[in-house]
C-alpha cells in the first residue's frame, strides 16, 4: 500500500496522494466526486454496477467500490477526501469509513481515540528504523 | 490604512459544524471542546475585524481532480456554504471584500506569487467551521471574508517557508491598502490526523503542543519541516498545519499569545486552537 | 537523464490555424508568413524532441472568469484541442506527459512556484497553432507536450522576472528525471498587438527585433519590463510576450540563435519566431 | 474609457482588463462564455433580449450586447478574448470586430494592418506628456 522509493514510503500504513497515485485514481476520484450531487446518488443507488461502468475505471477499482473496501480503494489511488463522499452517501460517518482501514472494529478505534489517539512511537518508520532514516529524513527536508 | 492586528490559528474539523447545526454545541459532552471558545467569542465581538483572511484547505469541494491550486484567493462578491454530500450547512452566506482581495492579488502576483484568482466558488467546512466556532450562530456574519484556499489535498502542499513567505507577502499588501480596516488572518487545519490506511488515528500531543509553542517565536525553524516529516510525525492530514505559518507570517515579528485551546479527540483529530495579538501595535 | 537541448519562440496567431485547416497555408499569399517556418519544420525532423513543454496562455476557453490560475501546468494523459466557437480544430489530440509533468510540478512547487495543477482540459489555438506551425499537418503529433498555461488575459499577469525565474527552476527539475529525453520548451505568444479600443491594430516592429535581439544576451534586462511598458509599447495583447521568457530561463546562459522569422500583419497581430539552440551542450 | 488612478490610465485608447473591470463585467463575460455552446448560441439567436435577460447583467450591458456596441462594451467590464465569442457567433472575423472599436472602417483597418500597422509615435501616452510620464513609469516597473 505504500509509495515506492519515495521519502515517504518508510512510513507505515500509509499512502501519500502524490502524483503516480493521482494518476491512478483520476476516474474514480472523478466518480466519487459526481456523488456529491442527489441525483447522481440516486443513480447510483438504483444500480450502482450499472453507474460505475459509465466511469473508465478499472475492474479493481469498480470491485472495490462495490465492496466499499477503503483499504484497497486507497492502493487503487482513491484520496480519503473523495471517498468519504461515497461513504456520505451511505450514511457512514468519516470515523466509521476510516477505522474499516485499521485492524479495529469501529467501536474499538473510537475507544482508542477516546484515550489520545494512536501514538506515534512505533509508528514512524517501518521496520523500525528509526534511527537511520531519520538522518536521510532531515537531509531530504532541505532538498 | 488597512492593517493587521490580530491572527489566530484552529482546527477546521467537520465534526464542530454537525454539533453546531443540530443545536447541540451546548451539550455537556461536548463543553470540554467548547469552551475553549470561549473566551475567543468575547474576544472577536471586542476586535470587531472588518475583514478575515481565511486560509484553509478546500476538501474536494470546490475543487476536483481536474484542478488543483496551490494558492486560490477568493476576489468573489460572496461564497455559498457547500453542500458537501448532506445539504449545505445552514450558515449565512459568507461576503466576500472583492476590493481588498483584487488590491491583495495583484500586489502578490507582483511580488512573485503565482495566484489563482477565484471569482465564484462554493466553500466548505474548512472555511465555515471556523466561522462557526468564532462567532457563534448569528444571522449574518459580522465581517467580510477572503478565502485563501490552500492544496493540502494532493502531494505536495507548498513548503513551510512559501507559506511563511506568502502570509509575509500579504501583510506587506494589506499595510498599502488605501481605506482604514482591522484585518485579521485566521489560519486553520490540523492539528495532528490521519484519516486512511493502518496508521489511521494516529495523534500527536507532543508534537502538536511543541508546534504551537514554537510558532510564537521560532517560527522559521518550524518552516523548515518537511511535509514528509508533518506527515510521519503528526499523520497525512497533520499536514494541514502548514497554513498556520501563513497567518504566522502576516503578524509582526513580536506576538502576545492570548489565548490557547487543546483537546484530544474531535473525530479522528486533534483540535489546536490559539490566538496571537501584535506587540508593537498599539503603543507597547 | 532528460535534457533540454533548445527552445523557440513564435507567435500563436489564431488565423494561422484557420489557414493551415482551410488547406491554403501553401497559398501565394500566405507566402511571406509560412516560407518562414520551412527551416523550422527541418529542424524539428532533425530535433526529434520526445516532449515539448509548450507556454501559452489560455484564451477564455479551458478558464473562464471563475477562475484564473498565473501557472497552470497540464499533468493529464492527453488535451482535446478546444471547440473555440467555430468547432475544435482538426488537428490530432495532444498527448500529455504526466510522468514528466508530475516530477516537474512537485520539482516547482518545492522550488516555491505555486503551481496549478491540471489533470484535464481542452487546448486552444495558443497551444495547438503552434504545434501546427512547426510540425506542418501530421497525422500525429510526433511528441508529448505539456501545456503550460499563464494568465495574461487577466491583469496583472506574472513579471517577467519571475518568468524567467520559472523558466530556470523548469530547466533545474527536468535535468533531475532520471529517463532520457530530449526536452524542448517553446514560449508562444506576441508579438506587437492590441484588440481593442480606439488603439487597436497598434504594430511596434522596433520594439518586437530589439526584443528578440535582447532575448538571447541581456534577457535580464527584458525581465525588468514591466507589464505597464509591454501595453504601452507593444499593446494590451503583446504583454504576451513576457512567455518567451519562462521558454529562455529554461536555457543555458549561453544559446546560439539558429533561425529567425518576422512578418506584419497576420491578422492584427506582428509574427515573431526565432529557435534557440543551448551551446556548450554538444561540446562546443 | 481608461482606467483611473492606475500606472496604465495615460495610455490612449487603452482599457487594461483589470480587477476593477473584471469585477463590473463578470456576469457580462461569462454570459459571453455561455456562447461557446452550439444549443447557448442557437437559444441566443432564437431571442437575444430573452437569453439576456437569464444573466445578472445590467441594462446597459445589455443593450451594448444587443447592438454589438464593442466599445462600450468594453468600457463596462468586457474582455476582448470573451467578446470575440460575441462576435464569432455573428460570423465576424476578429479584425473586423475589433476595427469597430476605432475611428477606421473594418476597410482602412485592414489596410492599415497591411501597411505595418498603427505606429506607437504619439500613441503611447494621453496628451502627449512622454517625456514626464515616461519617468514615473520606469519608476512603476520597478515596485
Ligand atoms: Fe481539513
Ligand atoms: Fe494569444
Amino acid at each position: 500500500m505504500n509509495n515506492n522509493n519515495k521519502p515517504y514510503s518508510n512510513i507505515p500504513g500509509t499512502t501519500v496522494f502524490d502524483g503516480d497515485m493521482a494518476r491512478v485514481g483520476f476516474h474514480l476520484n472523478q466518480f466519487c466526486m459526481s456523488l456529491m450531487q442527489a441525483s447522481n446518488r440516486d443513480a447510483f443507488k438504483q444500480n450502482e454496477r450499472a453507474y460505475l461502468d459509465q466511469w473508465p475505471m478499472t475492474q479493481a477499482q469498480k470491485n472495490a467500490v462495490l465492496a466499499r473496501d477503503f483499504t484497497q480503494l486507497i492502493a487503487l489511488g482513491g484520496n480519503i477526501y473523495y471517498l468519504v463522499k461515497l461513504s456520505s452517501s451511505d450514511g457512514l460517518s468519516v470515523a466509521a469509513a476510516v477505522s474499516t482501514m485499521t485492524d479495529l472494529s469501529p467501536e474499538d478505534y473510537m475507544e482508542m481515540m477516546r484515550n489520545g489517539g494512536r501514538s506515534p512511537e512505533g509508528n514512524r518508520f517501518t521496520h523500525n528504523k528509526e534511527f537511520d532514516e531519520k538522518e536521510s529524513d532531515k537531509k531530504s527536508s532541505k532538498e | 490604512m488597512a492593517k493587521i492586528i490580530a491572527g489566530l490559528g484552529t482546527s477546521h474539523i467537520p465534526l464542530l459544524g454537525h454539533i453546531i447545526d443540530k443545536g447541540e454545541s451546548s451539550a455537556e459532552k461536548w463543553a470540554p471542546i467548547f469552551d475553549g471558545f470561549q473566551f475567543t467569542k468575547r474576544w472577536i465581538k471586542e476586535q470587531k475585524p472588518d475583514v478575515v483572511i481565511l486560509v484553509y484547505n478546500d476538501h474536494a469541494t470546490a475543487f476536483d481532480m481536474k484542478i488543483i491550486p496551490t494558492f486560490a484567493i477568493g476576489c468573489g462578491e460572496e461564497y455559498r456554504p457547500a453542500d458537501e454530500g448532506y445539504g449545505a450547512r445552514p450558515v449565512p452566506i459568507v461576503k466576500g471584500a472583492p476590493k481588498l482581495a483584487w488590491h491583495i492579488t495583484e500586489s502578490l502576483i507582483k511580488q512573485g506569487f503565482d495566484m489563482t484568482i477565484v471569482n465564484e466558488m462554493d466553500v466548505d467546512h474548512g472555511l465555515t467551521v471556523p466561522l462557526s466556532m468564532v462567532f457563534g450562530e448569528v444571522e449574518e456574519w459580522p465581517c467580510q471574508v477572503i478565502p485563501l484556499a490552500v492544496n493540502t489535498v494532493v502531494y505536495p502542499a507548498p513548503t513551510g517557508e512559501r507559506c511563511l513567505a506568502l502570509g509575509k507577502a500579504i501583510r506587506a499588501a494589506v499595510e498599502q491598502f488605501p481605506e482604514d480596516l482591522n484585518v485579521q488572518v485566521w489560519g486553520t487545519g490540523g492539528m495532528s490526523h490521519q484519516l486512511l490506511g493502518e496508521r489511521a488515528g494516529l495523534i500527536n500531543r507532543e508534537w502538536d503542543l511543541a508546534f504551537m509553542d514554537d510558532l510564537q517565536s521560532h517560527y522559521e525553524a518550524l518552516a523548515k519541516i518537511s511535509q514528509v516529516e508533518y506527515i510521519r510525525e503528526s499523520g497525512t492530514e497533520g499536514s494541514e498545519m502548514v497554513m498556520w505559518l501563513i497567518m504566522r507570517g502576516a503578524l509582526n515579528h513580536d506576538v502576545r499569545e492570548i489565548h490557547r485551546h487543546y483537546h484530544v479527540p474531535v473525530s479522528n483529530t486533534a483540535l489546536g486552537h490559539l490566538i496571537y495579538e501584535n506587540v508593537n501595535e498599539k503603543g507597547e
